[in-house]
Order: structure tokens, then C-alpha cells, then sequence
């Protein structure tokens, strides 16, 4: 994020080309939790695994996108998980039982969830309710909705073609979705780092009354970030209900964490103003890797949970640590 | 003990939720009679989300193993898990529930509305035939919350004395819900005489809630599942809380490990498989605290 | 200009400070005795800050060593300090907005009474230690909402409350006009009076003489100069802080055109601030506006500059009305404000410099939208070059001093090229040296044809650069004086009329 | 929470006295949520379900405590239900599987709860790890660990005293557990109106910096401020299993958000350094009578999320609003 003097050749190079200020922790964190599971088993070094893996961070990955933008700018949105089981519905609802294409299903859905995310906007900048507040209200609300469409029970029969977006590795290696995923990642990243709305972001971070003196509309960008972050979730559901072949409204529960703890991890500080998305995709797959790691060591679910906690904390830990060491 | 014949050495099992008894006495049944064959058995815990467990389905796959027992989690059954399986080649044994539309192999599973049928009907009968009746469901538009509705209506309808005044529904099958919705119920209600409870630990709430408000001698409390704390409370016969009916959990688990040797064998089996649940009270219930069926 | 006659109460040895690898304090050493004022001067990022907080204990020093009345002393942290008898106020102000202000004064020792804390105590105390300032506001009322120079007396209250045997003023009158800087003196020759040791920091060096029996100069983290009296020539003590001599402090008052560029007409603000405003700048004018504490300056400036609404008036820019809705709105038209409050409204101290400026010149940096990296480090360059901000571009704000972050928020704003700027305080905090170069920079952009608004609460600064001088009296316009008949007198009676 | 001027006298007095500032806005809402039931049902009003609501309320009530603090001094809290759930299995093993007397296993069951919150704590101001991640992580490992005590199972065949102590209710009215949770109000609010700790409470979060400036040990209070709110969730969990004579690892999913939702109705600012535990009481109340009422009126699960959410979100823009007018 900064432009250092040392910057144009070299690591200085790289690091401010993909934003790695607050990162490197965390990825060198990723690669010797990878090299490990590298010599711990037999199966997760292979290109099928490492597909595998990329299948499995998609929806994660969509919405730390979205929740990156969030917390770059100082918020928070606890509504994600659930918008996206809204946007799941909506589609199910459209397509399935409504009979629409599918092209329209998912601009109503999109639609749908985009709209959830510019009424969170709204609560916060408006009526200047805390975004911890609002979108937790927006995660009832919407959770809600999405439960009374069908009153709670899953909607299957989606177009076969559908579903093999999901499962079709294009050229033997990507699949609709995670081609999907990796177009959002490098979309957020040209915006992020090079439009002039992006480094808006960082400023409303910073600090939102400094930003609104220097010209930025804080208000505006605060809702179209909430919408854009609930779009995307909707984007997520989506490609869910690809996976998945069908749809359910309590998909989604407690997705919220994954994201932010993923955000986090890869170095967007909770206080806005710092972090980035190369951070956030790094964060990703740490979450990721973990979770994939501790089934290919048939860990116990229960010990899973003790340790996915300890790796959020001490990833966390570390990138202070090496910032009070400089 | 000659293991040569059996033809597959690793097991992935797939449970929604661990948390719940019902599952984590399938997950035993599994290992336990796994273990005395001498078979790897790896389980993985979805926490109740169907994304999660396609996740994991996927690195099952990648260990290797022999055969998939599936139950699949969330209201959606996702057939993604048994396609994946299918493609390896690998048998598919479906718990408890099927993705429409991709069976595997077979389906175990608990039936539901014969058996809440006759959980209901016995409440009934102990509350007289007649009076004011509530019930308390587990997450709505779940399978079993919808069957074990339906089960229970068939008992009401018999009997033009019952009236069913409220229903409400627990959003995680949970004690505290059920103690708290039973507690708003008696408020609304305090005539009641009968209470269901989708799954013991609603009907256990529920009864708690009874016994708070006094009236342990005017209702009677039926819930479903037969789970080990459930069982050991009915034992001691001194709750409102009189009536399940235990699922062979056991028996399922090891119902499920005898398919999936047969499949991979080539040997035949049957499409559904359905072991009974048993209506159990203050009489047999300690039998089965000490051996689960 | 009496010797105390005992040793020091604090000594101070061989003090050094690094931050990372740079050293910021080289070995300074000093002495403190009862009852004398020593004032502590130096140029922006000197070291005079750190230096205090090292005795306060809100920073550790790296190596050296310290006694407090006799014995080594070395805090740990500030409630160690406090316990021993160490005082200070804090350069930036430290309230807690959300708390009355008696809980403000108290915090951290409150007076309390088997065991519970003693609000009628604690109210009687307060308001006792505001009169003292001449400060009559009711100690349960919120910090937040108060000027900013109710809050400086308050943090002195606050600090003379607390009965230390040394106090630490860091800069303490940055905020203060004439009169409640008068007040504080008395308040420090009392304490003098009772054998407090007092370290004074300020730039206003007309006050050092006042108020210091002894000087001692840092420059770049050394102890340069010592003066056994502070009876000495500006220029002096000016020579000994920036180690060169310094001739006119004030550059000479540009000639305006007659071209009016800047005129207001009947504002009125929203907030109730201010109303009944009108007047005209003129191009290359510079126009001071001058008045007591809250006499609703600030918000009156803010209000042209789109930061806050307007309830009634019109501004017109070369004739053509042009009254701001928005920040952006008067951005858009070439009107800039560079506001009083640096931390809150001026700087992202988390951010770098090149970050900083680019902030405010987001359309200039990019092209159809897209950001080029190599105009924001350009853009970066030039303006610590054409400001002499000490620093280079990638460094963060917060690392730097208050006067350099000062000059990067003039430099943010000044890069726009804007055709009317609007500079609220803007060299509150800022040392002589830098301080005469931003009278250059004022002075070079009139001559440049800019019109140039100028707010201060230093009337010797006001009356030396402006061309005439608008003076406030509570939110009203008391009058519009020419330079020739402006002086302290006739501004004073305007401002108190 | 403010010395006012006008505070001596009247309502003044009143609202300083039980730190209503910020309150009163929700305190209107109860009253007319309360109006609408009674009206709208038969069953509201009356004491019986009175008694039940505070029934009902009581572990919400006591984790709302905890809460507060960590709110007023500018943290969070997420480990709130998995500390709970991790209480009750702890006194669940001592009591019933090690044999151990009530005594002991309730002691037990607090010290290992407050232990997790000393370690939250710890992360937060030594290794600097920002509180929602830190108490994310906490969350995960206690609801791991809460669940290898049994391998997943509950536990029953508590003394039958202990659930009497939830069921009887002394004079027709006070069971004990509900006697609990009045204690454990009454003395957080004289704790933090009157004692000197308390105070410094309002500092920390208003700034920590000057709070420390101000000689105040602002580590040492962090620590124990979430060691207190953990401990306080272990308490909650002792009650819940006197409640439901049962114990199991699921139990206090998502309660933190309650907790939360409580507290910032009640007026406790989440930047910290406003608020108080009276507004606490007020909003959980709010949310028990809400539950209580929606479910006499029987309303679905699904449209009580919405209105769940829209409560939420007005009883907090109300007082925004209210603030701004004035
Ligand atoms: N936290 C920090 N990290 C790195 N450098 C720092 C930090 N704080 C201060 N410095 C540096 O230490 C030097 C001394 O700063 P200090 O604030 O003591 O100056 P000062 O004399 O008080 O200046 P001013 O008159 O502007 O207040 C400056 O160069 C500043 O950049
Ligand atoms: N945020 C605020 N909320 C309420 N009142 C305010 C606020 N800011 C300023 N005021 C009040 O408005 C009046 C004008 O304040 P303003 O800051 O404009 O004065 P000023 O002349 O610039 O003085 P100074 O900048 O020296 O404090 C004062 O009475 C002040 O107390
Ligand atoms: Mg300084
Ligand atoms: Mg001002």
C-alpha cells in the first residue's frame, strides 16, 4: 500500500505490486503450513488436491472479497453468510419454481442481495447505526426472508448444465466457479490498487472526516462498498447453488467468521485504513489449507476446532510480532 | 478373524453434525464394529452445513478410501458428494436420508412417521384420550421435522378429543429452546395436558419447564430419538417427560459398514433399508441404557 | 531571577532515544531545580517532546540515567511518574470527549470515600481548579462539543490539580489567546512560589521571556545552547535553534490587485455559530480574521470551505455564486481550507506522506480514473522539496514531528493550485524557523494572485501578515480593520466590544 | 452515566443516578412493546409470565454483564456461548463423571471459564491481537474443547437439588437462579457507578491512551475485564445447567450475539466509553420480551428473524435520532 523508496526493483518491487505490506507473515505462515502437510501425508501434494482446495475456497474466498472492502473502510458486515442464502432462494425461487431463465434468475438474485447491502448502507450512513449492529440486524432480517420463500424447505431441479459449471474442470483444471473466483480476486485487486476509488477506500479508513474534508463523498462510497460487499455474497450464493445443485435457506450460517477471520489473517487491520486483497486471498487459503490439511490428517472434528482457533490467533499474533520487532 | 475377505480397509464417513447424539451414535456404531474388523474408519463433521460437507466428501476421496457412508447434512441433501464417489468408483451407503435424484447404493434410514404415529398415541393415551395438546418442532422444513409432523397429526386426528392448540418451531433442536417455548406454551396454555417434542432434547426442555411450573402430575411429555441422556432420564421414571422412541442408531451404523463390504463384493443389496424405531418408557428404558440398539 | 539554592530536584544524564534504528535523543542531560521555570526550546522534531515524556514516563528512554530528589529514578509507566510527583500536559490535547469534565480532571485518582468514588468531592475540586484559569463551565458537562481552548485549560487544570512537585507544560498556550495565557502565568507563578519545578515548551518565544527564568536549546536531538536567563534577544535564542541567523520573520506585505475574487454575503451558520458575515478578498490579498476564543472563526472558515451547512448567505467566487455544498463542492471551484485540527481533519497519521497528499489530489494523480504511481510519488517529491517537510514520501505521518505533519497538510492542500485558501491556526505548534517559511509560502502564493484567508489566535502573527483583518465577536462581525490602523489595541476592542 | 448540571434534582437525578443517559429512548420502547402485548394477548400481562420471562432471561442477562465491560472499555467479546458451553461440561465431568460435590465442580467450572478469559485477554494486550479475532479464536477453541470432554454426548444426573434451585420459586416468586442474575446486576451497576475501577472502565474505552497516560494499569484491566466476562459466561452456564438438569456441548451457539445485540440497544456505544449496565438491563429485557411475546403470539421462526432484526435495528437508529434532535 505504500510506496516505498526502495520499491521499483526486488522485493520492494513485488511487495508494492501486490500490496504484501502486513502479508508476509501470513504467507510465509501458508508455505510452511503447506510444507508440512507436504511431508505429513501422502495425498496433499498433488495437483488434484491443490484443485481440490481451489473448489473449496471458492464461496470463502468470494465473500472475503466483498468483506475486505468492508473492513478497509473501517466497517464490518456480519449480514454475508445470510445474504447469501437469500440470494440462494431468490434463484431457486426464479428459476425452479417461477420458471425464469436462468440468465434473469441470477440478476434477481444479485439483485436481491445487492439491495440487502445498500439497506445495511443506508442504516449506517443515515441513520448512523454502528455497522456491527446493522448488518447483524440485516443477518436476522435476511435469513428471515430467505426461510420464508419456500418456508424453509430446499428447492432442487436446477438446469443439469448448471451444476457441471461447478464440476467440469475446463482443460482438466478450472472449473466455472473457481474461474469465477479468480476473476473477482483480480478485479478487487485492479480496483483496489489502481482506481482512483479504490485508494478512496484507504482514505475513508484512515479516517472518514479527513477523507470527507479532501473531497470523498464518505457516505456515498460507504453504501456502494455494503451493496458491492452483499452483491458479492449474492455472486457467492450463486455459485453455491451450482455446487451444491440445490438450495436450502440455512446455508451459510456462521460464514460471516470465516470471511473476517480470512480478511484478518492476511493483514487488513479491523480498524480500517490497511490491508488489501492479495492479503485477503493469502488468508484464504490459509483457512483453506487448514481445513483441508486437518481432514487429510483425519484429525478429530473436535480437535479441528481447537486448532483452526490457535492457527487464526497465533497468524494474527506473528504479523505483530514482526511489526514491533522493526 | 481372517480379514482377507472382507475387500476394503478404509471407510469415509460424512456426518452433518456431531454435536447431536443421533449422529455421534451412528459415527459409534460405525467405528466400534469397524474397528473389530479391523477397518480404518475416517470421519468428518460438517457442522450442519451442506458446503462444508462437499469439502470434505472431496478429501475423503483424496485419502483413498473404499467406501463412502454418506448422511447428508443440512435441509438439502447434496447429491455433488455421491457424484463424486460414483466417479472413483467407490460404493455409496446413504444414513438417514438420499440426495433426490442420486441414490446411492443404499439408504438406512430410521423411519419416522409409523414411529412418532405411535410416540403421539401413546401420550395420548396416558393423558387420557382427550385434552389440550402442543408441539414443539425441531428446524422447520427439515425431513424429519416434516415427517415426524406428520406421524404425530395421524395420531391426533383419531382422536376427535385432542386438540392441538399451538405449534412452534426450535431453530437447532435444542433443550433451552425447548424449555423456553414449552415455558411461553404452558403461559398461553396452562390447561395442557400432552406435549411433543420433535427430538428428546426439545422434549427434555420442555419437561423442565413442566416441572417449573408445577404441573409434573397434569402433562405429559413425548419426544423422538432415543438418545443415551434421554433414555437414562426416562429410566428413572420420575419426569414428565414419559415417552420416545429410540432409534437403532447402533444397528445402523453397523448395518451401514455390512452394506458397503457387500456392494464392493458385487453381493446384492436391498434399495432401502429400514430398521424400526422402538417406543420406549420407564420400562425399557434401561435395558437400552445398557446396550444401545 | 533568585538561585534556588538546594540541588536539582531532577537530573537528567546522558538521556538517549531510538526509535527502531534512528536515534532521536544523542545523550541529553538536565537539571531541574524547586521553584524555577526552565523553558525547553527547539525547533519542530527537536526532541522536546520525546525528552518529556521520558520524565513523564510515557516513554522509555533507550539509555541514561535520571534522579528524582536524590534517588535513581526510572518510571516504568505513567502511574509511576504520577505517584512520584511528576506532572505533565501532553502536546496534543488528551480528553476523553465521552466523560464530564470533573471525571476528566480526575481520571485515574479519583477522590473517593470508603471505598466509592466521591462525585461531590470530585465536582467541588473541579470547579475550584477551573476558576483558578478563570474557567466558569459546570464540571458535569461533556468534554465533547467544547473549543478547543476550553479543553487546553482544562488539561492545565487538570495537570495543576494534581499537586506535583514538577510539572511539564507541553506547549501548553499552542491553543490559548492573549488573556488565558495570562492566566496560566499566574497560575505557574504560584506554583513557582510554592517550590514547583515547571519545564515550559512553547514556540511563542515572546512568552519564554515572560514567563522562564532559563533557557535550554535542542536541535536534532542534542542539547546545543543554555541561557542562564531568558532575558535575551529573539534573535539570539532564534540563532541558536534553527543554528543559523534569522532576519525578518514576517516577509514583507504583498501589494493586492483590486480585483475582488473572494466575496461573502449575510452567512449565516446552521450551527448558530456565526451570522451576519460580509466581506470581500481581493486577489494576492491576504485577509486575517482575528477575535477572541469561540468567537466562531473556525466554523465560519469551515462554512465557506463546504465542511459544514450554511443556514443562510451566499459565497461568490469572481462574481458568480458558487456557495458549497460539500468539501468537494468548493474543491471543485478552487477553494481550499486547511483546518485547525491536524489529527481529527487534517492527516491520516496511519498513512504515508505520499499517501496523505495524494489524498486530496486524487483527480490529479489519476487518469480517466486509474491511479499512476508515479504521479503520486512525483506529487509526493515535489512538495516536501517546495514545503522542506523533514521526511521522505513513504514514511508514515505519525512518525514524523508536529510541525512537519503541519506543513504536510498545508502541502495537500496547496498542491490543488487552488485560487482562494483558507488557513485556520496554521502554524499552531510550529517552530520559528518553519513557521517563517510558511509566512513565505502565504506570502509567495499572493503574490501569485491567490487570496489568502488567514485565522489565528496569535494576533502579533495576524497583524504581521495581513493585509486587513476581519475581527469576530462572538459569531458576529465586529469590524474590518486596514493594516495601517490595526494594532493590538484596536483589535482587542473590537474583539471584546 | 454524566455528572449533569440539572442532575441533583427530578429526573436529573434519576437518569444519573441509574446512568439512564442513552437509555431512555429504549426504555420508551419496552414500555410500548410491553403496552402492544398486553393488548394483543391474553397471556402478557400477568405475573406468572413475568416470572417467566426473567426465568428466560437470566443466562442473557448475566452474559450481558460480562459483556458491558468488555464493550465499555472498547472490546468485544465473541467466546461468550462456546465459554458457556464449555463451563457446563466442565462442571457436568466433575460433578456426575469425577464425583466431585457441587461445590467444587461449580468452582471448577468458573475457573476454567475465566481462565479462557485470561487468555483472550492476554492475546489482546500482549500479543496485540485485535479483540474480535483473539475472542474468534477463543470461541472455536472452547466449543472444542467443551466438546472432547464427552466426545460430543451430554451429560445428566445432576443432584435434584440443584435443578430445584431453577424450578422453586421462593415466596411464590425469586428462584434462585433468577436471584443470581438480580445480584449479579445489582452489583455490576455498583461496581461501575461507584467504584474507582469502575470508572476507569468509561477511561479505557473513551481512550486508552490517555487512560494510561492517567496512570491507569490499562493491560491489567483489559485482562481482567475479560476474565470477568468469561467468568461470567461460566456463572451462566452453571445456571443454564440447574435449568435443563442436563449438560451438552452444543448449547450457547450464536448467544454472543445476543449478548451484544443487548447491550448497544441498551446504549452502550461499541467504540466504547458510553453506556452502562442499566440500558444493559433495558435491552435485554427488550429482547426476552420480544421472544416471550412473539412466541404468544405465535408467530413463525421465520418472520420473528425479521422482526427480531428490525427492533434491533430501530430501538438503536431511535436513539441516534433522539441524540441528533437535540
Ligand atoms: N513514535 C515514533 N516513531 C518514530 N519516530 C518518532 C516517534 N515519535 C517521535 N519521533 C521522532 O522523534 C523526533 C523528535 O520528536 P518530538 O516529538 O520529540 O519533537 P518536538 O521537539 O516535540 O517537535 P514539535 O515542536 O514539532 O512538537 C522527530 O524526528 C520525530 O520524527
Ligand atoms: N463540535 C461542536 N459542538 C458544539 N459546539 C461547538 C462545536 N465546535 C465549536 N463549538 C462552539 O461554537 C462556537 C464557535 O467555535 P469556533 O471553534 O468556531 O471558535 P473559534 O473562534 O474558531 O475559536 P477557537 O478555534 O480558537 O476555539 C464556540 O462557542 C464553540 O464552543
Ligand atoms: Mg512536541
Ligand atoms: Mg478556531
Amino acid at each position: 500500500m505504500s510506496d516505498t523508496a526502495d520499491s521499483r526493483f526486488g522485493i520492494g518491487a513485488l511487495r508494492e505490486a501486490f500490496s504484501l505490506t502486513g502479508a508476509t507473515g501470513p504467507l510465509i505462515g501458508l508455505l510452511l503450513l503447506c510444507a508440512f502437510l507436504s511431508l505429513a501425508t501422502d495425498s496433499f501434494l498433488s495437483i488434484r488436491n491443490f484443485l481440490n482446495i481451489l473448489d473449496q475456497i471458492t464461496v470463502l474466498g468470494i465473500l472475503a472479497v466483498g468483506m475486505t472492502f468492508v473492513i478497509l473502510i473501517g466497517g464490518i458486515d456480519l449480514s454475508v453468510g445470510s445474504v447469501l442464502a437469500l440470494s440462494m432462494m431468490v434463484l431457486g425461487f426464479l428459476n425452479v419454481e417461477a420458471g425464469l431463465p436462468m440468465g434473469l434468475a441470477i440478476s434477481g438474485a444479485l439483485l436481491a442481495s445487492g439491495l440487502a447491502g445498500a439497506l445495511s448502507g443506508v442504516m449506517i450512513t443515515v441513520f448512523a447505526v454502528p455497522a456491527f449492529i446493522a448488518t447483524l440486524a440485516m443477518m436476522s432480517i435476511a435469513r428471515g426472508l430467505a426461510s420464508m420463500i419456500t418456508n424453509g424447505s430446499q428447492i432442487i431441479g436446477f438446469p443439469i448444465w448448471f451444476n457441471m459449471g461447478a464440476i467440469v474442470r475446463h482443460g482438466g483444471f478450472l472449473t466455472m466457479t473457481v474461474a469465477v473466483m479468480l476473476a473477482v480476486f483480480i478485479a478487487a485487486w485492479l480496483f483496489q490498487r489502481y482506481r482512483k476509488e479504490g485508494r478512496e477506500l484507504y482514505a475513508i479508513g484512515g479516517n472518514p472526516e479527513v477523507a470527507r474534508l479532501a473531497g470523498i463523498n464518505v457516505n456515498r462510497m460507504t453504501i456502494l462498498v455494503y451493496t458491492a460487499c452483499a452483491a458479492l455474497s449474492g455472486l457467492g450464493g450463486v455459485l453455491l447453488a451450482a455446487r451444491l445443485d440445490a438450495v436450502q435457506p440455512t446455508i451459510g450460517i456462521a460464514y460471516e467468521l470465516d470471511a473476517i477471520a480470512a480478511v484478518v489473517i492476511g493483514g487488513t487491520s479491523l480498524s480500517g485504513g490497511t490491508g488489501g486483497i492479495v492479503g485477503t486471498l493469502i488468508g484464504v487459503l490459509i483457512i483453506g489449507v487448514l481445513r483441508n490439511g486437518l481432514n487429510l490428517l483425519s484429525v478429530s472434528p473436535f480437535l479441528q476446532a481447537v486448532i483452526i482457533g490457535l492457527v487464526i490467533v497465533l497468524a494474527v499474533a506473528a504479523e505483530t510480532f514482526k511489526r514491533a520487532r522493526r | 478373524d481372517d480379514h482377507v475377505g472382507i475387500g476394503i480397509e478404509k471407510i469415509g464417513l460424512a456426518v452433518p453434525n456431531l454435536q447431536a447424539d443421533f449422529f455421534n451414535q451412528i459415527k459409534l456404531g460405525v467405528e466400534n464394529y469397524a474397528a473389530s474388523l479391523g477397518i480404518e474408519v475416517i470421519t468428518v463433521d460438517a457442522k450442519g452445513d451442506t458446503a462444508t460437507q462437499v469439502s470434505q466428501v472431496q478429501d475423503l476421496i483424496t485419502q483413498g478410501i473404499d467406501a463412502f457412508i454418506y448422511i447428508p447434512a443440512g435441509a438439502a441433501a447434496a447429491a455433488v458428494p455421491t457424484r463424486l464417489a460414483r466417479q472413483e468408483g467407490i460404493p455409496v451407503i446413504n444414513v438417514d436420508r438420499e440426495p433426490e435424484g442420486e441414490p446411492g447404493d443404499t439408504v438406512i434410514y430410521g423411519e419416522n412417521v409409523m414411529s412418532s404415529y405411535e410416540v403421539c398415541s401413546s401420550i395420548i393415551e396416558r393423558a387420557g384420550g382427550e385434552g389440550k395438546m402442543v408441539i414443539i418442532h425441531g428446524q422447520k422444513g427439515t425431513t424429519p421435522e416434516v415427517q415426524r409432523f406428520e406421524g404425530c397429526k395421524m395420531a391426533i386426528d383419531e382422536n376427535p378429543g385432542v386438540e392441538l392448540v399451538a405449534q412452534q418451531w426450535t431453530q437447532m433442536w435444542s433443550p433451552d429452546e425447548g424449555f423456553s417455548i414449552g415455558q411461553n406454551m404452558l403461559q398461553a396454555h396452562p390447561d395442557l395436558k400432552m406435549i411433543f417434542g420433535q427430538a428428546d432434547g426439545i422434549a427434555m426442555g420442555a419437561a423442565k419447564a413442566v416441572q417449573a411450573a408445577g404441573l409434573d402430575d397434569q402433562i405429559v411429555v413425548g419426544g423422538y430419538d432415543g438418545d443415551v441422556a434421554a433414555l437414562e432420564s426416562l429410566a428413572r421414571c420420575d419426569t414428565p417427560f414419559v415417552v420416545t422412541a429410540t432409534q437403532s442408531t447402533q444397528a445402523m451404523g453397523v448395518l451401514a459398514v455390512n452394506s458397503a463390504i457387500a456392494v464392493s463384493k458385487g453381493a446384492s443389496v436391498p434399495a432401502r433399508q429400514i430398521p424400526n424405531a422402538v417406543l420406549t418408557d420407564c420400562e425399557n428404558a434401561q435395558q437400552f441404557v445398557e446396550k444401545h440398539p | 531571577m533568585t538561585k534556588p539554592s538546594s540541588g536539582p530536584i531532577l537530573t537528567l544524564r546522558n538521556i538517549c532515544k531510538s526509535y527502531g534504528p534512528i536515534e532521536v535523543l544523542h545523550g541529553v542531560d538536565l537539571d531541574v531545580h524547586a521553584g524555577e521555570v526552565v523553558a525547553l526550546l527547539g525547533e519542530n522534531g527537536a526532541g522536546k517532546s520525546t525528552l518529556s515524556n521520558i520524565i513523564s514516563g510515557a516513554v522509555r528512554p533507550s539509555s541514561g540515567k535520571m534522579t528524582w530528589q536524590g534517588a535513581p529514578y526510572a518510571p516504568a509507566n505513567p502511574k509511576e511518574a504520577i505517584t512520584a510527583g511528576v506532572g505533565m500536559i501532553q502536546q496534543e490535547l488528551l480528553l476523553l470527549p465521552q466523560l464530564s469534565i470533573a471525571e476528566n480532571m480526575f481520571v485515574g485518582r479519583y477522590p473517593s470515600r470508603a471505598g466509592r468514588v466521591d462525585r461531590a468531592e470530585m465536582r467541588r475540586r473541579a470547579r475550584e481548579g477551573m476558576a483558578r484559569l478563570g474557567l466558569d463551565l459546570p464540571p458535569g458537562r461533556l468534554v465533547a462539543g467544547l473549543s478547543t481552548a476550553s479543553q487546553q485549560l482544562i488539561e492545565i487544570a487538570k495537570a495543576l490539580t494534581h499537586d506535583a512537585r514538577l510539572l511539564i507544560l507541553d506547549e501548553p498556550t499552542a491553543a490559548l489567546g492573549g488573556e488565558e495565557t495570562q492566566l496560566l502565568f499566574r497560575q505557574i507563578e504560584r506554583l513557582k512560589a510554592e517550590g514547583v519545578g515547571i519545564v515550559y515548551i512553547s514556540h511563542r518565544l515572546e512568552e519564554i521571556k515572560q514567563i522562564a527564568d532559563r533557557i535550554v536549546v535542542l536541535r536534532d536531538g542534542e542539547r546545543v545552547r543554555d541561557f542562564d536567563t531568558a532575558d535575551m534577544p529573539v534573535r539570539t535564542i532564534v540563532e541558536a535553534m534553527v543554528g543559523r541567523s534569522m532576519d525578518q520573520l514576517f516577509p514583507p506585505l504583498s501589494t493586492p490587485s483590486d480585483r475582488i475574487v473572494l466575496e461573502v454575503k449575510g452567512l449565516k451558520s446552521r450551527a448558530g455559530a456565526f451570522s451576519g458575515v460580509d466581506f470581500e478578498v481581493r486577489r494576492g490579498e491576504i485577509f486575517g480574521i482575528s477575535g477572541l476564543v469561540g468567537a466562531g472563526r473556525t466554523e465560519l472558515v469551515r462554512a465557506i470551505a463546504g465542511a459544514d451547512p450554511l443556514a443562510e448567505g451566499s459565497v461568490l467566487l469572481n462574481g458568480q455564486d458558487v456557495t458549497p455544498r460539500s468539501p468537494r463542492d468548493a474543491m471543485d471551484r478552487g477553494i481550499v481550507l486547511v483546518p485547525e485540527d491536524r489529527k481529527q481533519q487534517g492527516i491520516i497519521l496511519d498513512h504515508s506522506i505520499a499517501e496523505n497528499i495524494a489524498y486530496s489530489n486524487l483527480d490529479a494523480v489519476a487518469r480517466g480514473g486509474w491511479i499512476a504511481a508515479r504521479k503520486v510519488r512525483s506529487f509526493a517529491d515535489d512538495s516536501i522539496l517546495r514545503f522542506g517537510v523533514k521526511g521522505r514520501g513513504h514514511q508514515k505521518a505519525n512518525e514524523m514531528s508536529g510541525g512537519n505533519q503541519q506543513k504536510v497538510v498545508i502541502a495537500k492542500w496547496l498542491a490543488r493550485n487552488p485560487s482562494v485558501v483558507l488557513l485556520d491556526e496554521p502554524t499552531r505548534g510550529i517552530d520559528v524557523g518553519a513557521r517563517s517559511s510558511i509566512y513565505e509560502i502565504i506570502h509567495a502564493l499572493a503574490e501569485a494572485g491567490v487570496a489568502v484567508i488567514v485565522v489565528s489566535s496569535d494576533l502579533e502573527e495576524v497583524l504581521g501578515v495581513s493585509n486587513r483583518i476581519l475581527v469576530m465577536a462572538a459569531g458576529r462581525q465586529a469590524g474590518i480593520l486596514d493594516h495601517k490602523e490595526a494594532n493590538d489595541v484596536s483589535v482587542m476592542e473590537l474583539a471584546t466590544a
